[in-house]
C-alpha cells in the first residue's frame, strides 16, 4: 500500500514551471531519495507534497486521503514531518522549546507528555547539549540537525528531509546515517533530498530524479547511477 | 536506562518576583483603607490603562496583529454598559461582563473583515471599522446619540456593593464608588495578567512565539496559525470591552466621540506598550507607569505636554525599538515573567541553560 | 436632475480627496509607509501658504510657488533624519514615530498659531460657479478636481518617464538590488517623501480655500486619504483617483439619502471594496 | 602585485548567525575566479559583503588599493563593481529595456545626492561619496546597443516587463544590467541556477566578450564541471570558509568533493 | 477668615474650543483684583477640548485639590462631563455658556423619555434656552418679507440635536408660528460636502437657513450655497459666527449673517464685582490683548460675579449643601444681567436647576477697511438691551 502518491502535480511560478506533470508513489515503510540539478524543483516538491504550497493542477494522496488542497497544519497532524533545506528554526526559542511546539501541536498532546519525547529526540540527533540555548544561535550545522529533530518531533509517519548532510565530517555522517536508518526501522517512510549521494544511497531503496521539474527516472539506485543520462545532468563533472 | 528529564520555568528572579507581585496585589487590595481617595482615583486610571494595553499587547506584541481599532471595543463596550443600564435597568457591575459580551460580539465579524488584511492594510481597516463603530453608534438615538448621555443617578445610588463598601469605610457614597471601580479595575488587571502569563505558558503560547518568528514553520509542525489569531484577537476585544465598561462605569458619562477616541484608547495605549517595551509583560507595567508620571508632571501645560509625550513617543521608538524594559532586561537578563522553558535531568543534570 | 448633481458634486469631494490622499499614496506605494501625520503635514502647508499670502501679500495661487519648496526641503529632511530609520518589515515604528509626529505638529501649530479657525481667501473665485449642463459647479470645486488630475498625470509621467521614477519604482520593488544599481534608497525614499509633500502643498491649498482650518482638522481628513490610496490599490495613481472619487460618491449619495449615512456610507463603501478585493481595485502590478 | 580586488579576513554575521569566518580571496586585474561550494556554504553572502549590501570592517575589503568594507553598496558600485544578484532580481515594474537602463543610469559619484552629500562631508568630516567613487567614470563599450548585440533576443523584448521572460532570457537581463555601468569587476552568483543546459552555453558564451571589454570576473557556482571550464582560480567555501584554491589543472576531483561535501566520495 | 475658598474652574484652553476660553487669563487677572477675589484660590484646569479630559480634570479638582465650589464654562463638550462628575461627588457646580437644554437634558440617562428625567442636587446653571434662541431668530426674520420656508442644519452632537429636536427643539416652534421647517437629518461635524442639504433647501425653496454648526462645516456650506446658486435671505446661525475671526473666514459672504447675541458691550449692565460696565470690560480686554471683544468674555466674569456672591452668603465653604443652597438663592445684577434661580421662563423640571439671561439678535456687518461686527438689530425679547440698527436681507 502507498502512503503517499502524487498524480499529475504541477506548479508554476509566473512562467516558470517547476513542478512539472509529477506523478509516483511512495510505499508505506520505503526510503526514497530525490536528486537533481540545482533549481530542480526539488523542495517545491516538498512544498507541494507538505501544502506550505498548493499545486495549479494535480491530487496527492497521502494515508488514502485526498489532501491536495489541505493546509499544511492539517497534514503535518496527520503525519507528514518535513526538515526545511534553508533551516527555519524558531530563533527566538531554545531548542527544545522548538521541539515542544513540534511535538505539543504536531502530535495533539500535552506539554507535559512530550518532555520525555523531545528529550529522546535531542538525544539521537546530538543536540542534547544546546538543548536551552536559544535556536537563534544555532550554527548551521546545528540549525540543520535542529530541522532534523523538529521534524521528528511530530512524529511523523512521513518524513521529508531536504539536504540535511552537507558540510557534515565522514563521522558526523555515519552518525547521521545511523540516526534515519534508526527512523526507518520505527516503520516511518522517509523521503530525502540530497546531494551527499554516497549517503543517500546507503540508505533509500528507490530514487528519482527530477529535472526541471519533470521526474526523469525513478527506480533502483544502482540502476540510476549507472544510467549516462542521470550522470551528464546531475553531476555535471564528467567522470 | 531511560533518563528522566523535566521542564523548569521558574528562576530565582521569578519566584522573587512573584512573592513581590503577592505582596504588591494584597496591599493594593487594602489599599483604600489608608490612601487618599485622589490616589486611588490615580491607581484606578493606571490600572484600567494597564488592562488596555495588555491586551494590545498580546494583539501586536504575541499576535503580530498591529490594530488601530482598539476603541471599537472600548466604545462598544462603554455603550453596551449603558445600555443594559438605562434601558435595561440591569446592575452596573452586572453589565460590565455585558460589555465584553458586546465587545467580543463585535470582534466576530471585524475578525472575518480584518483577517483578510495584511500589515497596514489591517491596521486602517481596524481603524474604519471603529469608525463606522462611533458613526452607528452616534445614530443611538436612545443613548443620547451624538450628544452622549450619563448614567442615571438612581442606578449608581443603588450599584450592589457600593453601600457595603460605604459602611466598611466609612465614606460617602460616591467615594465608596470610586472603591468598588478600583476593585474591580485591580481584579481585571491582575486576572488579564495573569491569564496572558498563563496562556504563555500553555502550549498555544509557544506556538503564539512560533508564529511569530515563523509563520511557515509553524504551520509545518502541526500550529493552526489562523486559530491562534483567533484566539488572540477575540480575548483582546473580550478584555477591551471588559476595561472600557468600567471606565465609563467610573466615568458616569458617554459620548460617541469619547468613547471612540482613536487617541485616548489606542494611540495613548500603544505609547505605554511601546514605551515600556512590546512583546513583554513587564514592558506596558512600566509603559503605564512613565506615562502616568509624564501625565502628571506636564499635564497643565497642554500642548506643550502633548508635544513632549510625541516626542518621547518618536524618540524610543527610534533608539529603543524594543522600549524601556528592553533596555532593563537587556543589561542585567532580568525576566519577572519568564516563559522560557528549560529542559533539566538526564546528562543535563545540574546544567544552566 | 437632483441625482446628477449630487453625482457630479460628489466626483468633485473625490477631488478633494484624491488630492490629499495622492501624496499619500506615493509614500505607501514606493516604501509601504503607513503616515499618520499626512493630514498634519497638510494643514502645515495651509498655515505656510497663509503665512505667506499674509507677510508677502501674494495670491495664494503663487503663493504656493513659494510654499511648495519650503516643504520640498521639509519633506527630504523629515525622511532622511526620521522616517528613514523607520522602515522595515515590522509596520509598528512607522505608525508610532508619525504619532508622535502629528501630535507634534498639531500642537507646535497650537502655540503658533493659536486654536482660532482660518481660511486663505481666494476672493471671488470662492463663490464663482459655472453652469455645467443641467447643474452648477463651483469654480474651486472644479479647479480642485482638475489640479488632482493634474497631480496624478504630473506624478504618473514622473514615475514612468524619468530616471527618478525608474529609481522610485526599483527601489519599491527591492531596495537591495536597486543599491547595487547605485540608487541609494534613503536618497530615494527622502526624495518620494519631498515630492509627496508639494503634493501636499497643493491639497494644502484647497483645504484652506475650502472651509476654515485650524490645528486640529488634519486627522479628519487623513482616514479618507487612507481609504482613497486603499481601495486605488498599493502604488496606482489613478486608482487612488478612482478610491477618492468612490468615496466622494458615496459620501453625496449616503448625504442625499439621509445626511446620518454621508460620513457612513464613505467607510461602509471603502469596507465593500475591500471585501471584494482586498488588494485594492488597481494595485501596481497585481 | 596587487589584487584588484581582496577580502581580508571577512567574517559576517546575520544576526546571532554568523555566516562567514575569516574569508580571503582575491581577484588579479583580467582574471576570472570561480567560487564553488554547497548550498548554505557562504557564496552568496561573500558576494553581498563585498558589494557593501551587508556591511563590514572598512579593512576586510580592499578595491584597487582603496578599503570599501564600510561603504554602501551605491558607492561600491559607482566605484565600479557590478553585481548580477543570486536569482536574477530584476525589477518586476520595470520594462526589459528600463532595467537594462536603470543600471547604467548611476555611474561615478556624479548625482546629485552625492554632489551635495560631497559637500556636507567637507563639514563633517564624513566620507566624500564623490571622491569615494573617483576613478570610474562609467563610459566603455557597453551601451543598450551593444548589449542588445550580445544578446539580439532582448532587443524583441524590450517593453515586456522583465518578470514576463523565460528564465534565460531573465538572466541575460540581469547580466546586462550589470554591464551597463560599464564596471571593473563584474561578479556573477549562480548564473547557470535553474537553466537548461543549452542556455546556460549561451550565457557562458557571453563571458569572454566581457573580459575582452577590460572586466574582471568573478562567479559563484555549485555547477563545478562549468565553474572548472571557465576560470583560471578556483576558491572550494564550506561553512563559511574557504577550504579550497587552486588553479582547475590543479585540483583533483577527490580533492572538490573533500572540499565541497566534507566527507569523502 | 483665614484659609481662601478654594475654586476650580475647567475651561477648553487649547483644542478646537479654544477661542472660548481666549479671554480666560484677563477675567482672572481682574478677579484677583477685586476686593471680592482675594478670598479665593482659583484653580484653572484646561480641557483641552475633550469631553474625557474635562472630567478627570474636575475628578482632579475634587478629589486632589478638594475645591469647595466648581465653575466651569463653554459648550457642552465641557460642562456636562464636569457637571455630571461633581453632581456624582455632590461637590456645587456653577456652570455657563451652554444652552440649557443640551445641559440639562443632555445629561439625563435616556433623553428620550422626559418622564425620567430628575433635577440636580448641586448643579446650578445660567444661560438662555432654545425657546430664546427661536424666538430671536423668529423675531428677527419678522423684520424681513420671507415666504417663512426654513432650512435647518442641525449636526449629531449636543448643540444640533437639542436644537433639531422635535418636542424641545426648533421644530414645534416653528411649526406653531407658520413656518415650514426643510430638515434633511442630523450630518456629522466636519462633512466636506453639504449638496445633500443645499439640494433640499432648494427645492423647498427655502429661504431662511438656521442651525447651530461649527465653524469649519458653516464655511464649507456657505461657499457651497454660493457656488450652487443658493442665496437664501436670511441666515440665522448658533456657533460657527460667533467670534469674529469665523466671520472674517468667510471674507466678504459674511456680511448680514445673522446670530444670537448673549452678551455685547452695549449690554446695559455692570459688574457686581467691580461695577464695571460691559462696554468697560470690552474694551479693557481689547486693551489687554489687543483683540476684537468677544461674547464669552461676559459670561466668564459673571461666572465669578455668582460664586463670590454666593460663597459670601455663606459661613463653611466646605459644606457643600450650604453652597448648594446658596447659589440657589442667587439674586445678583451682574454684567450679563439680573440672575436667580427663581424658574421665570422655565419649564418645571428645569426650574431648579437654570436661571436664563437675556438673549438679543445681531448681525455681522462689514466694516470699512475689513473685518466684521457685531450689531443688534433685535431685542424685542429684551427690550432694555439697544440695537444698533435693523434687520437686513442677504444679497444675492
Ligand atoms: N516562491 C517562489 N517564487 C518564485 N520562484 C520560485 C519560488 N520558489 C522557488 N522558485 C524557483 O523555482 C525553481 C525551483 O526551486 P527549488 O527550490 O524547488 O529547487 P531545488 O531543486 O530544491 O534546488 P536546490 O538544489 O538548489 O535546492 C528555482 O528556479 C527557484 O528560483
Ligand atoms: N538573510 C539571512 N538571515 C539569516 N541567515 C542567512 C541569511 N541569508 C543567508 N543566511 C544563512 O547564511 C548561510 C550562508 O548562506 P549563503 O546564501 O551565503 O549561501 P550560498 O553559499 O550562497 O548558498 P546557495 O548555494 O544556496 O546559494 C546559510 O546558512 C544561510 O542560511
Ligand atoms: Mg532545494
Ligand atoms: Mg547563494
Amino acid at each position: 500500500m502507498s502512503i503517499l502518491s502524487l498524480h499529475n502535480v504541477s506548479k508554476a511560478f509566473g512562467s516558470l514551471t517547476v513542478t512539472d506533470d509529477v506523478t509516483f508513489d511512495v510505499p508505506d515503510g520505503q526510503a526514497l531519495g530525490i536528486i537533481g540539478p540545482n533549481g530542480a524543483g526539488k523542495s517545491t516538491l516538498f512544498n507541494l507534497i507538505t501544502g506550505n504550497l498548493l499545486p495549479d493542477a494535480g491530487t496527492i494522496r497521502f494515508d488514502g486521503r485526498d489532501v491536495t488542497r489541505e493546509p499544511a497544519m492539517r497534514r503535518c497532524l496527520s503525519g507528514v514531518g518535513r526538515s526545511f533545506q534553508i533551516p527555519q528554526p524558531f530563533e527566538k526559542l531554545t531548542v527544545f522549546e522548538n521541539l515542544v511546539v513540534a511535538a505539543t501541536h504536531g502530535r495533539g498532546l500535552s506539554e507535559t507528555e512530550v518532555t520525555g519525547i523531545c528529550a529522546g529526540v535531542l538525544e539521537r540527533t546530538g543536540l542534547l547539549r544546546k538543548a536551552n540555548e536559544p535556536a537563534g544561535r544555532l550554527s548551521l550545522l546545528e540549525r540543520k540537525r535542529l530541522e532534523l529533530s523538529r521534524a521528528m518531533a511530530t512524529g511523523p509517519k512521513l518524513l521529508l528531509l531536504d539536504e540535511i548532510a552537507g558540510g557534515l565530517t565522514d563521522g558526523e555522517c555515519k552518525s547521521l546515517i545511523e540516526t534515519i536508518q534508526g527512523i526507518r526501522e520505527e516503520g516511518v517512510t522517509i523521503i530525502w533530498i540530497e546531494h551527499v549521494l554516497h549517503a543517500l544511497i546507503s540508505v533509500v531503496e528507490r530514487l528519482l530524479v527530477l529535472d526541471f521539474g519533470k521526474v526523469i527516472a525513478i527506480g533502483e539506485p544502482s540502476q540510476i547511477m549507472e544510467s549516462r543520462e542521470v550522470r551528464e545532468i546531475y553531476l555535471g563533472i564528467d567522470v | 536506562m531511560a533518563a528522566v528529564y523535566s521542564v523548569r520555568t521558574r528562576t530565582a528572579a521569578s519566584t522573587f518576583a512573584f512573592v513581590v507581585a503577592l505582596v504588591l496585589v494584597l496591599a493594593l487590595f487594602a489599599a483604600p483603607a489608608f490612601v487618599s481617595r485622589g490616589l486611588i482615583q490615580d491607581l484606578f486610571f493606571i490600572l484600567t490603562m494597564l488592562t488596555l494595553a495588555q491586551f494590545w499587547n498580546l494583539l501586536a506584541g504575541y499576535g503580530g496583529l498591529v490594530s488601530v481599532g482598539q476603541q471599537a471595543f472600548v466604545g462598544l463596550g462603554a455603550y453596551a454598559l449603558y445600555g443594559a443600564v438605562i434601558l435595561g435597568g440591569v446592575d452596573p457591575v452586572v453589565s460590565i461582563l455585558l460589555a465584553g459580551i458586546a465587545a467580543l460580539i463585535l470582534a466576530v465579524p471585524t475578525a472575518f473583515f480584518a483577517f483578510r488584511l495584511q500589515g497596514a492594510y489591517f491596521a486602517i481597516g481596524t481603524w474604519v471599522i471603529a469608525e463606522v463603530a462611533r458613526l452607528s453608534v452616534a445614530q443611538w438615538r436612545s443613548v443620547g446619540g451624538g450628544t452622549g448621555t450619563s448614567l442615571p443617578r438612581d442606578a449608581l445610588k443603588e450599584m450592589i456593593l457600593v453601600e457595603w463598601i460605604g459602611d466598611l469605610f466609612d465614606t460617602r457614597a460616591s467615594a465608596a464608588r470610586d472603591i468598588l471601580a478600583y476593585w474591580l479595575a485591580l481584579v481585571l488587571a491582575v486576572l488579564t495578567i495573569a491569564g496572558i502569563y498563563w496562556l504563555l505558558r500553555t502550549k498555544r503560547g509557544l506556538a503564539l512565539a512560533a508564529v511569530r518568528d515563523n509563520t511557515e514553520a509553524a504551520k509545518s509542525v502541526g500550529v493552526d496559525a489562523g486559530r491562534m489569531k483567533w484566539l488572540v484577537f477575540l480575548t483582546s476585544a473580550f478584555g477591551t470591552g471588559l476595561a472600557g465598561g468600567l471606565i465609563y462605569l467610573q466615568k458616569a458619562r458617554i459620548s460617541p466621540d469619547a468613547a471612540f477616541s482613536v487617541v485616548d484608547w489606542t494611540a495613548y495605549v500603544i505609547f505605554i506598550v511601546v514605551i515600556g517595551g512590546i512583546g513583554t509583560i513587564e514592558g506596558p507595567i512600566l509603559g503605564v507607569i512613565v506615562f502616568f508620571i509624564l501625565q502628571n508632571m506636564l499635564a497643565d501645560y497642554g500642548s506643550w505636554y502633548l508635544m513632549v509625550l510625541g516626542l518621547i513617543g518618536i524618540v524610543v521608538m527610534l533608539f529603543a525599538p524594543r522600549g524601556l524594559w528592553g533596555l532593563i532586561s537587556e543589561k542585567t537578563g532580568l525576566q519577572l515573567f519568564p516563559v522560557r522553558r528549560r529542559l533539566v535531568g538526564g546528562s543535563l543534570k545540574g546544567r544552566e541553560g | 436632475m437632483i441625482w446628477v448633481d449630487t453625482i457630479v458634486q460628489g466626483v468633485l469631494l473625490g477631488g478633494l480627496y484624491a488630492l490629499f490622499a495622492a501624496g499619500l499614496s506615493l509614500v505607501f506605494g514606493i516604501m509601504r509607509l503607513v503616515n499618520l501625520a499626512h493630514g498634519d503635514l497638510i494643514v502645515l502647508g495651509a498655515y505656510l501658504i497663509l503665512v505667506v499670502v499674509t507677510v508677502l501679500g501674494l495670491h495664494p495661487f503663487i503663493a504656493v510657488l513659494l510654499a511648495a519648496p519650503i516643504m520640498f526641503v521639509l519633506g527630504w529632511l523629515l525622511q532622511k533624519i526620521v522616517l528613514n530609520r523607520t522602515l522595515g518589515e515590522d509596520i509598528l515604528p512607522p505608525l508610532l514615530v508619525t504619532f508622535g509626529l502629528s501630535v507634534v505638529i498639531q500642537n507646535a501649530l497650537l502655540e503658533g498659531f493659536s486654536a482660532d479657525s482660518q481660511r486663505i481667501s481666494v476672493g471671488a473665485l470662492e463663490t464663482a460657479s459655472l453652469p455645467v449642463g443641467p447643474v452648477t459647479v463651483g469654480v474651486m470645486p472644479l479647479l480642485t478636481f482638475l489640479s488632482a488630475v493634474a497631480v496624478i498625470i504630473a506624478l504618473n509621467q514622473l514615475f514612468y518617464r524619468t530616471a527618478i521614477g525608474r529609481a522610485f519604482r526599483a527601489t519599491s520593488d527591492d531596495p537591495v538590488t536597486a543599491s547595487l544599481m547605485g540608487v541609494r534608497p534613503d536618497r530615494v525614499f527622502a526624495t518620494a517623501t519631498a515630492i509627496a509633500l508639494v503634493v501636499v502643498t497643493i491639497a494644502a491649498l484647497y483645504l484652506g480655500t475650502r472651509a476654515n482650518f485650524d490645528p486640529s482638522v488634519g486627522p479628519a481628513r487623513l482616514i479618507y486619504a487612507f481609504e482613497a490610496v486603499i481601495i486605488g490599490g498599493l502604488g496606482s495613481l489613478w486608482g487612488t483617483l478612482a478610491g477618492g472619487v468612490i468615496i466622494g460618491v458615496a459620501q453625496t449619495v449616503g448625504a442625499a439619502i439621509n445626511p446620518e449615512w454621508q460620513i457612513l456610507a464613505g467607510h461602509v463603501a471603502f469596507l465593500l471594496v475591500l471585501l471584494i478585493r482586498p488588494q485594492g481595485l488597481f494595485p501596481r502590478g497585481g | 602585485m596587487n589584487a584588484l580586488l581582496e577580502t581580508r579576513r571577512l567574517t559576517a554575521n546575520y544576526g546571532d548567525f554568523q555566516a562567514l569566518f575569516g574569508v580571503d580571496i582575491r581577484l588579479n586585474r583580467g582574471e576570472t575566479v570561480a567560487i564553488i561550494g554547497a548550498n548554505g556554504a557562504g557564496k552568496t553572502t561573500l558576494m553581498r559583503s563585498i558589494t557593501g549590501v551587508l556591511k563590514n570592517q572598512a579593512d576586510q575589503v580592499v578595491h584597487d588599493g582603496v578599503e570599501i568594507g564600510h561603504l554602501p553598496a551605491d558607492t561600491i558600485m559607482k566605484r565600479g563593481i557590478a553585481m548580477v544578484p543570486e536569482g536574477r532580481k530584476l525589477f518586476p515594474s520595470l520594462s526589459v529595456e528600463e532595467n537594462l537602463v536603470i543600471g547604467g543610469q548611476h555611474k561615478g559619484g556624479s548625482d546629485l545626492g552625492d554632489r551635495i552629500d560631497s559637500i556636507i562631508s567637507r563639514f563633517t568630516g564624513a566620507p566624500d561619496p564623490m571622491e569615494l567613487a573617483q576613478g570610474h567614470d562609467g563610459r566603455g563599450y557597453w551601451s543598450l546597443d551593444t548589449i542588445y548585440e550580445l544578446f539580439p533576443i532582448l532587443r524583441e523584448r524590450r517593453d515586456n516587463p522583465g518578470t514576463a521572460l523565460s528564465g534565460g532570457q531573465q538572466q541575460m537581463v540581469a547580466i546586462g544590467r550589470a554591464l551597463m555601468s560599464n564596471p571593473d569587476v563584474i561578479l556573477c552568483d549562480e548564473i547557470s541556477l535553474g537553466l537548461a543546459p543549452i542556455v546556460i552555453r549561451d550565457i557562458y558564451a557571453a563571458l569572454p566578450k566581457i573580459k575582452e571589454t577590460g572586466a574582471s570576473v568573478i562567479v559563484v557556482e555549485q555547477d563545478i564541471g562549468q565553474a572548472m571550464a571557465v576560470a583560471d582560480r578556483v576558491y572550494c567555501m564550506m561553512e563559511g570558509r574557504v577550504t579550497l584554491e587552486g588553479r582547475p589543472s590543479e585540483i583533483s576531483r577527490d580533492d572538490i568533493h573533500a572540499a565541497y561535501f566534507g566527507a569523502a566520495a | 477668615q483665614g484659609a481662601r475658598i478654594r475654586i476650580g474652574y475647567v475651561t477648553p484652553q487649547s483644542g478646537p474650543l479654544a477661542a472660548f476660553a481666549e479671554a480666560d487669563p484677563f477675567i482672572l487677572e481682574g478677579f484677583e483684583a477685586t476686593a471680592a477675589g482675594a478670598n479665593f484660590e482659583v484653580i484653572v484646569k484646561d480641557s483641552q477640548s475633550n469631553p474625557n479630559r474635562a472630567a478627570e480634570v474636575a475628578q482632579e479638582l475634587i478629589v486632589d485639590d478638594e475645591i469647595d465650589l466648581m465653575l466651569v464654562a463653554s459648550t457642552p463638550e465641557t460642562t456636562n462631563p464636569v457637571t455630571t462628575t461633581c453632581e456624582n461627588e455632590g461637590i456645587p457646580c456653577i456652570s455657563t455658556v451652554a444652552p440649557w437644554q443640551p445641559w440639562f437634558i443632555g445629561q439625563q440617562g435616556n433623553p428620550g423619555d422626559p418622564a425620567s428625567w430628575q433635577p440636580f442636587d448641586y448643579a446650578y446653571h445660567f444661560f438662555w434656552g432654545l425657546e430664546d434662541v427661536i424666538a430671536v431668530f423668529t423675531n428677527m426674520w419678522g423684520q424681513l418679507d420671507t415666504n417663512k420656508s426654513v432650512g435647518g442644519l442641525f449636526p449629531n452632537d449636543g448643540d444640533g440635536n437639542a436644537w433639531g429636536d422635535p418636542n424641545v427643539g426648533f421644530p414645534p416652534v416653528l411649526n406653531e408660528l407658520g413656518y415650514t421647517l426643510t430638515d434633511p437629518g442630523r450630518y456629522q461635524n466636519l462633512t466636506d460636502d453639504f449638496t445633500a442639504q443645499i439640494n433640499a433647501f432648494k427645492q423647498n425653496n427655502v429661504e431662511i437657513v438656521t442651525g447651530v454648526v461649527i465653524p469649519p462645516d458653516f464655511t464649507t456650506f456657505w461657499t457651497q450655497a454660493k457656488q450652487q446658486g443658493f442665496t437664501p435671505k436670511a441666515a440665522s446661525i448658533g456657533k460657527a459666527i460667533l467670534f469674529p475671526q469665523a466671520v472674517e473666514a468667510l471674507g466678504d459672504t459674511g456680511h448680514n449673517l445673522s446670530s444670537e447675541v448673549w452678551w455685547s458691550p452695549s449690554h446695559p449692565f455692570s459688574s457686581s464685582l467691580n461695577g464695571m460696565t460691559a462696554g468697560e470690560l470690552a474694551e479693557g480686554f481689547t486693551q489687554a490683548t489687543g483683540r476684537q471683544w468677544t461674547q464669552p468674555i461676559g459670561f466668564v466674569h459673571a461666572l465669578f460675579e455668582v460664586a463670590a456672591d454666593a460663597m459670601s452668603r455663606v459661613d463653611d465653604a466646605g459644606d457643600p449643601d450650604a453652597v448648594a443652597e446658596a447659589i440657589a438663592a442667587t439674586e445678583l445684577n451682574t454684567i450679563v444681567g439680573p440672575l436667580a434661580w427663581n424658574g421665570a421662563g422655565l419649564p418645571p423640571f428645569a426650574a431648579r436647576n437654570v436661571a436664563k439671561t437675556p438673549l438679543v439678535g445681531g448681525q455681522w456687518r462689514r466694516r470699512d477697511g475689513g473685518g466684521y461686527d457685531l450689531v443688534i438689530v433685535d431685542n424685542q425679547t429684551a427690550p432694555d438691551i439697544p440695537t444698533g440698527g435693523s434687520m437686513e436681507a442677504i444679497e444675492g
